[in-house]
């Protein structure tokens, strides 16, 4: 009998699927070598970043005047860009997944609470909105007015702000599958709240939730560039890269790498770490796909 | 429509002369108001202001000054002995809280003799007092106007005597002032001592270094002081601009020592951080050589300056830092830096949070490290600064001042009465005091400058402050005004802004 | 206790008024939804009791309520003796084991992050059913049962066909060897031919392991075939309950009588004689006065506008909510179910039938 | 393979030619996972005024079947692999999407299942019925106003002139049907295409729904591609029943013939797997297995797997449709089964 | 509708509360301190301990909010402990340019964006739809400050086409115009990916719609088809999003106003902030969170016009 039972040909995994995707994969591997060049700033890094040279404002070698000694030229102090950029993405790339870390984890706990007792959901939704009502950079800025200036600080106030986005999108989310007939199967069996929420809510809920975070990932980058832009950024002597950025405006018209080298490495993480976003969602939202 | 734009980086947070001691308050206050006597290009020379000529008695403590006749007010007013004393007298009464207060000098009582005459009595003499009134904290204003404005005096109106009146003012964008047409009384330094030459003077704040620079570059501002380093060779570069320099330096940066500190307690230790220090390099490197490298406390140009010290100025030694330090019993470390039981030699720095200050702080923090010393950089925005810079819980400051003599930097920084600010090194050294004392009331030059010629070699012996650099004036200004030359009064370039005038 | 002789499930004015809110800080009420407005059955063991009515009229809520997943308003249930709405959350866990649902989506009643071995087994272990070392075991023979095979346990949903979930359904369903299923229309989302499995398979269960069921369908057909007493519905109410013989002879509610005369027969020309029953369902919101049928009843009276009909025994025994369940006229479109002439093809299909493998038994 | 007009089933007079012939359609999609042969080789033919209906499990094609005649299947996915489909004799598989913007809606109308979301809930009922007398006819927007309140009159919704003005949200779903039927049949169509239009609702609304299709149909002369898969409706409302299964036309004949004598196996077992009101059994009968996944198509007869008579001919060689009497095709190879062996 | 946009009126006032409270908890953590800060650096403890009192900083937090509330409720919001001005009369001229600037970025990036998202969803997976996106993806990629800088480095600077620094005037002005170029469009530019994003997506799904397949049916035109029936429809969503990105524009708005020095309440809030000067902050924090409510509020009824649906209930 069951070998007339015609089974439904698998469907091609996500990950096979989006290893189709061209352009994701390039990110992808983009993203991927830029991490590894930051988790081995200290080897590769030719220079001490931290160290000044007589030389200030040494083009990068594509401009005739540049060395090779210094590849993207040094910085206002004479630093070596190429050494600092490694380093500066080291902290970038932190600061951006710990503040989507711990705000996606708060938010997504959050959002599903309200989605799976529906009577905190008005209160935790009104909450919610005051926090949206602050503009990140503000948050920011503020935060960074009590703790002080620094990554901590600029990593709070993005996991903060990071916090109601995400836990809309995991409401959202989750009442879809609230509304799910596995769910009411899940407590017929006799589970309780807090498996149901663990293995059937979360279970369900993570991967749009983890589609958004590579997507805010980006954007906590960003803004964290923008904080440091407006003044707050790390501690020297540490780099990051918007706060290279913010240094490197001082020379933007006549010394334009010292800011634009910094500038293109946040977009080049931002966009890579969107397009594998974009790409993960089209694989993972049945909706969006061809 | 003869405008002219001049950008800057700060905006004041008033302009009120006797609350208001930023230099971005001067700037406009010289404009839109005189004093009594006027400073020379050089700096050290006093010329008539208001006042056309004075007369100081024989035991230095009393000054008569004759005011010029026909002065007025922007509102039309006539200007008078009395409006004087009530500006002078408003400066030192203890309910406006001036900060500045100390500068008037011992004040027995300012008296007006006559409509045209004004007495100014001492209880002590007061070497510097002449110099002082040239300052902008000394300006003449209307009584009525600062009665009618009250809180708002300098916020949302002013009434001078300057070359320019005030128009309107928006706080953190931009400062509008118009010609004082009836003007003639400038001071003889300038060669036009009638109303000024150009109709609007724009004050506009653009806190961007690199987007001034630009401004200027592209016409949007027609003159400024504040250019980027950086950029100066760019600019001197431009057919279209000019760049001019007073060759006074009289604002020095300089790094000061808490020295009741633990960690910087020990005069070695100072000593070693300032040899270590290079300032030569930091002029050349973050300054493109465009200032003067500082070894000395005030620059070796200031009247009164101890030529003496000349040699026994510390110069960069990195080795000789190390020496110093190995003796003192800090040990270096694997990590690359020192240690002395246990404890690293990790001097906390307080400054201020903005580019100039962060270049500055990375880069002596760079040379320090060479000699295992960390400094631990805390930088502050400009207004809670002020107020951390005023306890006790760091070792090393970052500060920068003008001046016009020795005698005014050091009475400033080194009076015990003084702490904890601005005697932010905490230096009680009751012999200090009394030398300031006596080049205080000295009636001659001589006594003066023997008594702080001493201050200034016991305090550079303790190397309570580490030296950075004297900043020149620099002004860049399109070809289309007439070359403009720079003061150095307070930082003000432009001064009373008599000589700006299309070409 | 009565364990053994009385009914298995006792209901007893059930009621469920589902509040509708409105704003988002005061959430003020502003009306009810009288789901499931005074319900009352019995339920023997063994049995199949079909809840039959439109879309919304309160069948899969009353199933709910029965299995406590919603709580009621109002109203009794009972499950083996057991007051089933006063237990703790505890207790409720525990009797959980003996009364389960089956959904009528396949594709949404399967947690698709977990195995189908998963799924069957988290029952077995919430419940130690079977000690650890037999779980495997278990699962296989779960799968086994609904005929499917072992090796699927390590599947995930979403490689299953429809009816295949289905049977993952029901197979969970069984895990925790219930007495009481609640089938919410678990046949109406599958094709036909599919549809016929799974019916077969439910009564093959019912046999084997002795379960009643709550059958919920709106198909008169699949519940005639399937069920031995059968509840119509209309607005949360029950309007007739009777044996399926009664009820498809000779419906006595106006409306058990329309519903029966819409229903599609597949005999080409049978339709254009009936009768359609006008309007639409109204809002449970807002539903009509006294009879809630009277707008569109054919028979309706004064009183049906004014009096709320009571849930009354008729003397043959049924259930009914109608003033005039006696006087009215015997539809022209009831069923006579020994009516049938024996189809043309039948000779054929017993070749077809011959033709096949034998079926294999339930073990 | 025939390819001649087919016949009527009941006995009407075969000399007027099928308003809609479908020949050898095949609609194929090309997706990430391969290609899917949704429709593989359908062919029938509806006569003016009759109703045809095709009836088949879920996913066997039916609704890329109408699609494809409307020609609304998106391309990319779609491929129009074969065949044509002639309104009239011309064949509307070689007209551009502009031409057929004047067939539809014109000519051939189409109604869906989902009466909840086949209206556009941002416009009020009047103007959706309102835009295609404005394309189509030329109407003025006032006699457009006036003709769609007389079309919802039509189809039995009270107060036309009120009702004109509703969105869709404030009707429910029987209304919104009826609006979607009125809408299909305001420029007065030959051929109206209903995609399940019941299924959603519930029996008592689909009685009216259906009551009133025949009823429009006996007024206008509307022919009917019904789609569906409940054999009840079909046998109340079909003239003409084509079976499909997996993309392809399994059988196809008169209503009374299918259902009195059904012929192949897979019907056979379909119209047999249905309980009835009037019959009482124990068991139903099934087809065991389920429909092949559209990527896994077996070879030969595609009902091979499922089917109890198959052979290894069946396995490997694909039955084409033959007629077996006047108006009754079947594709099996061993239609008509020998009934003997019984 | 005119309920609807009463009830998200009603709605807005606790989240304003929440945000008067936010702002205020959040300056009384800050470490500076008013007093400090307005006696300057000189002052001895007595003149701070006299100020501290006379701004009730002295009393319980509790009271200090009150106290702030009833003034807030009275439109007094204290003045600027750095310039001595009223802090409403600050925000009253910085509102002006603010709200000039996202007016300037939204009347071209957002019809923009509609029109390039409804382009690629309409030639989805074609070049057009790839560049598009690519295009918008890219802007959502792009630091803010960098796009600014760029524009002002080529546009101001190197090209010498466009003032950058400040407000030029009023928008009808000339002068005013080619002010606001620069800082519109850096702002536009960031604004038109996600637009263009959302569009597209929420194109596809209504092109996808039930509804959509019927209009087609009907005959109608590919044109009528995309313009009348998918994009109304579309545009639901799309304000909606537009409404949620306005926290975004908002950061975006105080980037740009500070590198152009543009005198917006962006700049004027950072500014407070970096100053320590509380009252203006609040008030600037306040401003811009109503800004950021009334854009929502502007949203829903913008939601209401657009579905017909939510006018009933
Ligand atoms: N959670 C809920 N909140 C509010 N109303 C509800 C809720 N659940 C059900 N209802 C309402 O209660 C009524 C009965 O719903 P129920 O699901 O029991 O109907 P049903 O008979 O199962 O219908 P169907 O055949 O469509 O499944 C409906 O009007 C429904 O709208
Ligand atoms: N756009 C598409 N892309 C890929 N495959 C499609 C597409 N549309 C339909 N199909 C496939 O074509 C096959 C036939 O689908 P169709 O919708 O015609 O079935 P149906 O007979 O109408 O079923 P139902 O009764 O469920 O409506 C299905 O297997 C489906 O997966
Ligand atoms: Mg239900
Ligand atoms: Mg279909």
């Amino acid at each position: 009998m069951n070998a007339t039972i015609e089974d439904v040909p698998q469907r091609r995994s996500a990950f096979r699927r989006l290893f189709r995707d061209g352009a994701a994969l390039l990110a992808l591997a983009v993203l991927a070598v830029i991490v590894a060049a930051a988790l081995l700033a200290p080897w590769l890094a030719p220079h001490d970043p931290f160290a000044t040279t007589r030389q200030p404002l040494l083009p990068p070698v594509w401009n005739e005047a540049g060395q090779w000694a210094f590849p993207f030229g040094t910085d206002g102090q004479g630093r070596d860009i190429l050494s600092r950029l490694l380093y500066g993405s080291r902290l970038t790339l932190l600061m951006g997944l710990l503040s989507v870390a711990i705000g996606g984890g708060i938010g997504m706990v959050v959002g599903m609470l309200s989605a799976f007792y529906r009577r905190i959901d008005p209160f935790i939704m009104r909450v919610v909105d005051v926090l949206l009502s602050f503009p990140a950079i503000l948050l920011g800025l503020a935060v960074a007015a009590i703790f002080g200036t620094g990554v901590t600080a600029i990593i709070i106030a993005l996991a903060i702000a990071t916090i109601p986005d995400v836990a809309r999108v995991t409401r959202s989310a989750a009442v879809v599958v609230m509304g799910q007939d596995f769910m009411e199967a899940g407590r017929a069996i006799g589970l309780s709240d807090a498996t149901l929420i663990r293995r059937y809510l979360a279970l369900n809920c993570i991967s749009s939730v983890f589609v958004f975070l590579t997507l805010r990932f980006g954007q906590v980058i960003l803004i964290g560039a923008a904080l440091s832009f407006l003044g707050l950024g790390a501690k020297p002597p540490s780099a990051e890269l918007g706060m290279m950025a913010a240094q490197g405006r001082d020379f933007l018209f006549f010394a334009p790498h010292v800011a634009t080298i910094p500038s293109l490495t946040i977009f080049l993480i931002v966009l890579c770490a969107n397009m594998v976003g974009d790409a993960l969602r089209d694989v993972l939202d049945p909706r969006l796909r061809r | 429509a003869q405008s002219i734009t001049v950008v800057r980086e700060v905006d004041s947070d008033r302009y009120d002369p006797h609350r208001s001691t930023a230099r971005a308050a001067s700037e406009v206050l010289f404009m839109v108001a005189d004093t009594l006597v006027s400073l020379d290009y050089d700096m050290q020379t006093v010329k008539p202001g208001l006042a056309e000529r004075w007369e100081v008695s024989d035991d230095g403590k009393t000054y008569t000054f004759h005011l010029k006749d026909g002065v007025k007010f922007c509102d039309g007013k006539k200007m008078t002995a009395a409006d004087v004393v009530y500006s002078l007298k408003r400066w030192i009464d203890p309910a406006t809280k001036s900060p500045v207060a100390w500068r008037a000098g011992e004040v027995e009582d300012i008296v007006a003799v006559d409509d045209r005459t004004v007495e100014y009595r001492l209880k002590a003499p007061f070497s510097e007092l002449l110099y002082q009134l040239t300052q902008s904290f000394a300006v003449v204003i209307d009584q009525a106007t600062v009665e009618k404005l009250g809180g708002d005096f300098g916020v949302k109106g002013f009434n001078g005597t300057g070359p320019y009146c005030w128009v309107e003012w928006r706080p953190r964008n931009d400062l509008k002032l118009a010609r004082n047409p009836d003007y003639n009384w400038g001071p003889p330094i300038y060669e036009n001592t009638g109303p000024a030459q150009v109709e609007e003077i724009v004050w506009k704040i653009v806190p961007e270094e690199n987007t001034r620079m630009a401004a200027v570059a592209t016409g949007q501002s027609e003159i400024t002081q504040y250019v980027p380093y950086s950029t100066l060779n760019t600019l001197r570069a431009n057919p279209q601009l000019l760049v001019s320099q007073s060759d006074a330096a009289f604002w020095t940066y300089f790094a000061g020592f808490k020295i009741d500190r633990e960690m910087v307690s020990e005069e070695a230790v100072r000593q070693a951080m300032v040899l270590a220090v290079d300032q030569d390099a930091i002029a050349e490197n973050l300054y493109f050589g465009e200032v003067e490298p500082a070894h000395s406390y005030i620059s070796q140009a200031a009247l009164d300056w101890d030529k003496d010290l000349d040699d026994k100025l510390i110069r960069t030694d990195v080795e000789k830092a190390g020496k110093l330090l190995d003796e003192a019993g800090w040990k270096m470390e694997s990590d690359g830096f020192r240690y002395k039981n246990g404890k690293k030699l990790s001097p906390v720095a307080y400054s201020f949070a903005g580019s100039t200050w962060q270049k500055l702080m990375e880069a002596m923090q760079g040379d320090l490290r060479k000699v295992g010393v960390d400094l631990d950089i805390q930088a502050f925005d400009a207004t809670i600064a002020w107020g951390k810079m005023a306890t006790q819980e760091f070792d090393v400051f970052g500060m920068s001042y003008p001046y016009i003599s020795a005698g005014d930097a050091l009475n400033l920084y080194f009076r015990s009465a003084n702490t904890p600010t601005p005697n932010r090194m905490n230096w009680k050294d009751p012999e200090t005091d009394e030398l300031l004392d006596r080049g205080k009331a000295a009636l001659d030059p001589e006594t003066r400058a023997q008594a702080y010629g001493k201050v200034l070699e016991k305090v550079h012996q303790a190397a309570v402050w580490i030296p950075l650099y004297h900043e020149p004036m620099k002004l860049v200004q399109t070809k289309k005004l007439a070359p403009v030359k720079p003061h150095n009064i307070y930082g003000c370039g432009l001064y009373k802004g008599l000589d700006i005038k299309f070409q | 206790m009565t364990e053994t002789t009385g009914p298995l499930l006792r209901v007893e004015g059930l009621v469920k008024h589902f509040p509708v809110k409105k704003g988002m800080i005061l959430q003020r009420t502003a009306g009810v939804v009288r789901a499931v407005d005074g319900v009352s059955f019995e339920l023997r063991r063994g049995e199949t009791l079909a809840l039959v009515g439109e879309s919304g009229c309160g069948k899969s809520t009353t199933g709910r309520l029965v299995l406590r997943l919603i709580e009621a308003t109002e109203g009794r249930v009972e499950l083996a003796g057991e007051d089933v709405r006063a237990l703790d959350t505890g207790a409720l866990r525990r009797l959980r084991r003996k009364m389960q649902i089956i959904f009528q989506d396949p594709f949404a009643s399967l947690n698709p992050r977990l195995t189908v071995g998963e799924i069957l087994a988290e029952p077995l272990r919430l419940h130690r059913i079977v000690e650890p070392a037999e779980l495997t075991e278990r699962v296989h023979e779960l799968l086994r049962v609904v005929g499917l095979a072992p090796y699927h346990a390590q599947r995930y949903p979403h490689e299953f066909s429809g009816g295949q979930r289905q049977r993952i359904g029901v197979a969970r369903a069984l895990s925790t060897q219930p007495d009481l299923i609640v089938c919410d229309e678990p046949v109406s989302a599958l094709d036909v031919s599919i549809q016929a499995q799974v019916v077969n398979l439910l009564q093959d269960l019912q046999a084997q392991f002795g379960l009643s069921y709550i059958f919920i369908a709106h198909d008169l057909a699949v519940v005639k075939h399937i069920s031995d007493r059968v509840a119509v519905m209309y607005l949360g109410r029950i309007v007739e309950l009777a044996c399926k013989d009664q009820l498809y002879a000779d419906p006595r509610h106006p409306y058990t009588q329309a519903l029966m005369a819409a229903i599609p027969r597949p005999e080409p020309g049978a339709a254009g004689t009936r009768q359609v029953l006008e309007g639409d369902v109204p809002s449970p919101l807002s539903p009509p006065s006294g009879c809630t049928f009277h707008p569109r009843c054919a028979f309706a009276k004064d009183r049906c506008r004014s009096e709320v009909p009571s849930y009354r025994r008729m003397a043959d025994g049924r259930f009914v909510a109608c003033h005039f369940a006696e006087d009215i006229p015997k539809a022209e479109a009831a069923v006579d179910p020994e009516g049938a002439d024996e189809p043309r093809y039948r000779r054929r299909l017993a070749v077809l039938q011959a033709a096949r493998p034998q079926e294999p038994q339930p073990a | 393979m025939t390819q001649s007009a087919v016949s009527a089933g009941s006995g009407a007079a075969p000399e007027a030619p099928p308003l809609l012939e479908v020949r050898d359609l095949k609609t194929w999609f090309k997706t990430e996972d391969g290609l899917y042969r949704a429709v593989d080789g359908v062919s029938f033919a509806v006569r003016r005024g009759r109703t045809l209906a095709v009836v088949g499990e879920s996913g066997c094609g039916k609704s890329v079947t109408s699609l494809s005649i409307m020609r609304l299947v998106p391309e990319p996915p779609g491929i129009r692999a074969g065949g044509q489909i002639l309104l009239d004799g011309e064949d509307l598989l070689e007209k551009s999407q502009v031409e057929m913007q004047d067939i539809r809606g014109q000519r051939v109308s189409m109604i869906f299942q989902e009466p909840m979301t086949s209206l556009n809930p941002v416009y009020r009922v009047g103007e959706q019925i309102v835009e295609g007398l404005v394309k189509h006819r030329g109407m003025s927007a006032a006699e457009a106003r006036a003709k769609a309140i007389e079309m919802l009159g039509l189809v039995r919704i009270p107060s036309p002139e009120s009702r004109v003005d509703s969105f869709p949200h404030e009707m429910s779903g029987g209304m919104r049907q009826r609006v979607m039927i009125a809408m299909a049949l305001a420029c007065d169509p030959a051929l109206l295409i209903a995609d399940e239009p019941t299924t959603a609702l519930d029996v008592t609304i689909q009685a009216q729904i259906l009551g009133l299709m025949r009823e429009i149909q006996a007024r206008l002369g509307t022919a009917i591609i019904l789609i569906t898969h409940d054999l009840g409706v079909v046998a109340e409302m079909a003239d003409d029943v084509v079976v499909m299964y997996a993309g392809k036309v399994v059988e196809r004949a008169g209503v009374r013939a299918l259902f009195d004598d059904p012929q192949h196996p897979y019907t056979l077992g379909l119209i047999d797997s249905i309980p009835r009101l009037e019959e009482k059994r124990d068991r139903l009968s099934t087809i065991e297995g389920s429909v092949p996944h559209p990527q896994r198509l077996p070879e030969g007869c595609r009902f091979s797997p499922r089917c109890p008579l198959a052979t290894d001919r069946c396995r490997n060689e694909e039955p084409p449709l033959r007629q077996l009497r006047d108006g009754h095709e079947v594709a099996c190879w061993y239609a008509p089964i020998d009934e003997a062996a019984a | 509708m005119a309920q609807h946009v009463l009830y998200r009126l009603l709605l807005a006032v606790p989240v304003l509360f929440g945000v008067l409270l936010l702002g205020f908890l959040l300056l009384q953590l800050v470490p500076g301190d008013p007093a400090t800060v307005i006696a300057g650096p000189m002052a001895p403890p007595a003149v701070i301990e006299e100020i501290r009192r006379e701004l009730g900083l002295d009393k319980p937090v509790i009271v200090q909010f009150f106290l702030y509330l009833v003034r807030v409720l009275q439109g007094d919001l204290g003045h600027s402990l750095i310039s001595n001005t009223s802090v409403i009369e600050e925000l009253a001229a910085a509102v002006g340019p603010t709200v000039e600037l996202m007016v300037a970025c939204l009347v071209w990036s957002v019809p923009l964006g509609i029109a390039m998202g409804t382009v690629a969803a309409v030639r989805q997976g074609g070049l057009l739809d790839r560049v598009i996106m690519a295009f918008s993806v890219a802007g959502v990629s792009m630091p803010i400050f960098f796009i600014g800088l760029l524009l002002m480095q080529y546009f101001g600077f190197v090209w010498q086409l466009l003032p950058f620094i400040g407000r030029g005037g009023p928008l009808w002005s000339i002068d005013g115009l080619r002010h606001i170029v620069l800082p519109a469009v850096s702002l536009g530019l960031i604004f038109i990916g996600p637009v263009a994003r959302m569009t597209r997506t929420a194109v596809l799904e209504v092109l996808r719609a039930d509804h959509v397949r019927t209009a087609r049916a009907k005959g109608l035109r590919e044109k009528t088809v995309v313009l009348k029936h998918a994009l109304r429809n579309a545009l639901i969503p799309v304000v909606t999003l537009v409404g949620l990105q306005a926290g975004y524009l908002l950061g975006g708005a105080v980037v740009t106003e500070s590198i152009y020095s543009w005198p917006g309440v962006g700049r004027l809030a950072v500014g407070a902030i970096l100053s320590s000067d509380f009252p203006l902050a609040q008030g600037a924090i306040m401003v811009l969170a109503l800004a950021f409510i009334i854009i929502n509020l502007i949203v829903d009824v913008l939601y209401a016009v657009l579905d017909p649906r939510v006018q009933r209930s």
